[in-house]
């Protein structure tokens, strides 16, 4: 039940974000959607998940659109409103995507899938949440990937400084 | 708690993807589409969670699902630091307005 | 000029923010003192250096020294009517009108005979401006400032003070009676003139 | 149930903003030698309330500019998020409204919401002052919430929890009642090798700051940001009267206003909560059983009993009332900082020592 909730909520506010000619509706619309897929994950026993998810998209990521919005218009003003282009196109593609997806997902019978046998129930086992053995995975099996994911981290920060910031003229 | 279908749960990703494919190519506003591309990775990271619930003693959907969410951070980072730039250079946002000095009328 | 050195380093700033922390400590614990209201001529007026220095204002208040100067208060018993006050006041807050009295109405408590009536003798304090001028300008010391000074009101018609013992109706009456009595002597003058004339 | 801890929570944040609001009229006037409110119930204690009421009355502008929409949603969010972070708090030993597994990390970033309102909130009311108020206040929470995470991070290295709950019994006499920590012991400033076990002696010397002494200084890097994330003074720049009006809330009354405003005391009080839980010792007493004085074990109270939801409730909330009072000390104390200071301080002095202080911790949870 709690499910169609916030899955109604994200998809009203996905199409709110599409439809509204407002850039910072479209942001707080944004956020709605986050926070409903970040409920979603607590019902799918992902709370460390949903929790990254509260903290990096809307602390960090919504807040730098939100910024990247304001910093680059005035309200009511027609920079804050944009206007929407390939309405035909982009409404024909997006609709024989879903389409396609929908049909795909209809006709796979999930059940049958080898690798789809584990018990979903049994995610957190005796454990509260999922925080334990997501530390272990990413010290032992996923430890190239998540070094790997620092440096990216770090060269993304350096590599955005450098751009934003004012060079002297020369 | 009755277990959430599998099936509904890549539906609604289903649908946010295709939402976000709409945002990308109908707006104009750089940080508009920047959103649409945000909704495409939501969409993919819902359906890692998904089948990572049949995956409980490895949980590499969900990990790898931590790692898209790092990746979109970087990711945001650099694009709206691009952004900022362009804007400052271009004095706008809109993709279409962007236009090189050689092509300036 | 000479440039003031600021330290920078982390112990002195450490340092100034426990003794400015400190500072404030020790403010809140004198709080437990608190000035009392004394006159300013007491001897510990000016030896109550810490606690709290706000009065309770309508509970307590600081007494008032002798020579203070605040409302107006004109003793109309002792008044003559004299108009002095009103002329030498620099804002005019000072209304007069004056009859003449047709018969003896008495003296002062300083023996002054009394000749004039006063149907209006109004101050508006909201204009006046303190300088107490027309206190010593009274002839009889019948307007004095008093030491009260918190006359606030609502409606500024308050602040006009009215000090006429004389209430209109009999004020009208001495006028008529004045009237009467010019038109009784004017009269009296005519005939005389008249007979005088004849004579 | 749900609704018992919704209300029950409801209950305690009004509670304790009330005494706050209070607490900052009469603080304020000693330091400064004066009164304080003092005729509005015995000794001004109603005021608070009165004005509350007052702003409840007051007439709910919105600026004809203003957009309206955000305008309206934004005190709700900015309340909503902080209201939820108390969600998490454990009041006792067996009392809290939401047990999650990763209550800290959950916390953290529930409290990032309010940045979402903040810039709302400023953006909506299309007021230049607000727009900056806003502005300054987003870059100062998310610049100082690095340093806040870090130390932080430090206490959840050497609890090895995300629990709010199991960092609590970790700092008590309680500890070995809690499932999955029957085994463990507590030693005198956690090196095990001194040989000296504090389990049972609880008090003061199994607070964190104590059991880890390099936790001191992150309590002192923790307290510092979290003055910067709630906008207190000396960090009050978003706010800052002199220059801005009221910041980010110019442009708002009456009700909305007064959300703000309790939405503004309720982030003290948590941030509050949030360093006593971590750093102090939580809902244990701060009395230590000393050979056949059991201190500590009276003052407890046994788990499952009232005695013991009362005892943990006091402790708790005593401890958060004397970190709020020093709040106030700061703010009646120290003079606003201009914004390239409150940088410096937060990227080059409170993040360095914050990462230092990680690192030490890390080392010392070996020796524990």
């Amino acid at each position: 039940m709690l499910f169609y909730i916030f899955a109604l909520l994200a998809i009203l506010s996905a199409a709110y974000l599409v439809l509204t000619r407002n850039l910072l509706y479209a942001g707080f619309s944004l956020l709605v959607t986050l926070l409903s897929v970040a409920g979603i994950y607590v019902l799918l026993f992902a709370d460390f998940v949903a929790v990254v998810q509260l903290m990096v998209y809307v602390g960090g990521v919504l807040v730098l659109i939100l910024f990247g919005i304001m910093l680059s218009s005035r309200v009511h003003d027609k920079s804050v409103l944009s206007e929407s282009v390939n309405k035909g196109w982009g409404i024909s593609i997006a609709l024989l995507l879903l389409v396609g997806l929908v049909y795909s997902i209809g006709q796979t019978s999930f059940n049958t899938l080898p690798w789809l046998q584990g018990n979903a129930d049994d995610v957190l086992g005796l454990q509260k949440s999922t925080v334990q053995s997501i530390g272990i995975k990413l010290m032992t099996d996923f430890v190239l990937p998540f070094e790997v994911a620092s440096l990216l981290l770090l060269i993304a920060l350096m590599g955005a400084a450098y751009i934003a910031t004012d060079k002297p003229k020369v | 708690m009755e277990q959430i279908p599998l099936e509904h749960i890549l539906i609604l990703s289903a649908v946010l993807f295709s939402l976000g494919i709409l945002a990308v190519i109908t707006k104009r506003h750089a940080v508009v589409v920047l959103m649409g591309i945000e909704l495409i990775f939501n969409a993919a990271n819902l359906n890692l969670v998904a089948f990572s619930r049949h995956d409980s003693s490895l949980l590499q959907g969900q990990l790898f699902s931590l790692f898209v969410i790092i990746v979109v951070a970087a990711e945001a980072a650099v694009a709206l630091a691009i952004v900022l730039r362009v804007y400052q250079h271009f004095k706008t946002a809109y993709l279409n307005q962007i236009v090189g000095d050689e092509h300036k009328s | 000029m000479e440039v003031v050195k600021y330290k920078h380093g982390f112990w002195d700033v450490v340092k100034s923010l426990v003794s400015g922390a400190r500072l404030t400590w020790q403010h809140l614990l004198s709080a437990k003192n608190r000035r009392r209201p004394s006159h300013v001529a007491a001897e510990d007026y000016f030896k109550q250096p810490d606690g709290m220095a706000t009065l309770k204002y309508p509970y307590e208040a600081i007494p008032v020294p002798d020579n203070g100067r605040y409302r107006l208060h004109n003793e109309i018993e002792d008044c003559i009517v004299c108009d002095l006050c009103a002329k030498i006041c620099p804002v005019n807050c000072i209304t007069i009108e004056s009859v003449k009295a047709t018969e003896d109405i008495g003296v002062t408590s300083d023996g002054t005979k009394k000749r004039l009536y006063a149907p209006v003798f109004d101050i508006d304090m909201a204009k006046c401006c303190y300088c107490g001028l027309c206190t010593t300008v009274c002839p009889t010391d019948c307007l004095t400032m008093t030491p009260v000074y918190d006359f606030s009101e609502v409606n500024i018609k308050n602040m006009i003070y009215h000090f006429s013992d004389l209430s209109p109706e009999q004020a009208q009456e001495k006028q008529l009676l004045f009237e009467k009595q010019q038109e009784e002597m004017a009269a009296a003058k005519a005939a005389a003139l008249a007979a005088r004339k004849k004579a | 149930m749900a609704l018992l801890a919704f209300v029950l929570t409801l209950m305690l944040m009004l509670l304790l903003v009330i005494v706050v609001v209070y607490a900052e009229r009469k603080v304020a006037a000693f330091m400064q030698d004066r009164l304080g409110p003092t005729e509005a119930g015995p000794e001004g204690t109603l005021q608070p309330m009165l004005d509350v009421l007052k702003l409840l009355q007051k007439e709910d502008i919105i600026p004809t500019a203003a957009d309206k929409k955000l305008f309206a949603i934004a005190p709700i969010l900015i309340f909503a998020a902080v209201f939820a972070g108390f969600a998490v708090v454990p009041l006792s030993p067996t009392l809290v409204p939401a047990g999650i597994g990763i209550g800290v990390f959950y916390l953290l970033a529930i409290i990032s919401l309010d940045v979402i309102g903040l810039l709302m909130a400023g953006w909506g009311s299309n007021n230049k002052y607000a727009m900056l108020g806003a502005m300054r206040s987003v870059a100062q929470i998310v610049s100082y919430e690095i340093p806040a995470g870090l130390a932080i991070l430090a206490v959840v290295m050497v609890c090895q929890s995300l629990d709010f709950q199991e960092i609590s019994y970790q700092q008590g006499v309680l500890m070995n009642q809690f499932l999955g920590l029957e085994r463990e012991s507590n030693w005198l400033f956690g090196i095990e090798a001194l040989g000296i076990n504090t389990t049972y002696i609880g008090g003061v010397t199994t607070w964190n700051i104590f059991r880890v002494p390099i936790m001191f200084v992150a309590f002192i890097i923790y307290f510092i940001a979290s003055l910067a994330e709630c906008n207190r003074a000396p960090f009050d720049i978003p706010e800052a009267e002199s220059e801005l009006v009221a910041g980010f809330h110019v442009e708002y009354s009456g009700f909305r206003f007064a959300v703000f405003f309790l939405a503004e005391y309720a982030m003290m009080v948590l941030v509050c909560l949030v360093a006593v839980i971590l750093f102090l010792g939580s809902w244990n007493t701060a009395l230590p059983n000393l050979g056949p004085l059991r201190l500590a074990d009276w003052t407890t109270g046994t788990i499952g009993s009232w005695t013991a939801i009362l005892w943990g409730g006091f402790w708790l909330i005593s401890k958060t009332l004397v970190l709020l009072f020093v709040q106030l000390w700061a703010r009646w104390t120290y003079p606003r900082l201009r914004v390239d200071q409150l940088m410096y301080l937060c990227w080059k002095v409170l993040t360095p020592i914050a990462l230092g202080v990680v690192l030490l911790a890390g080392i010392w949870r070996l020796l524990m």
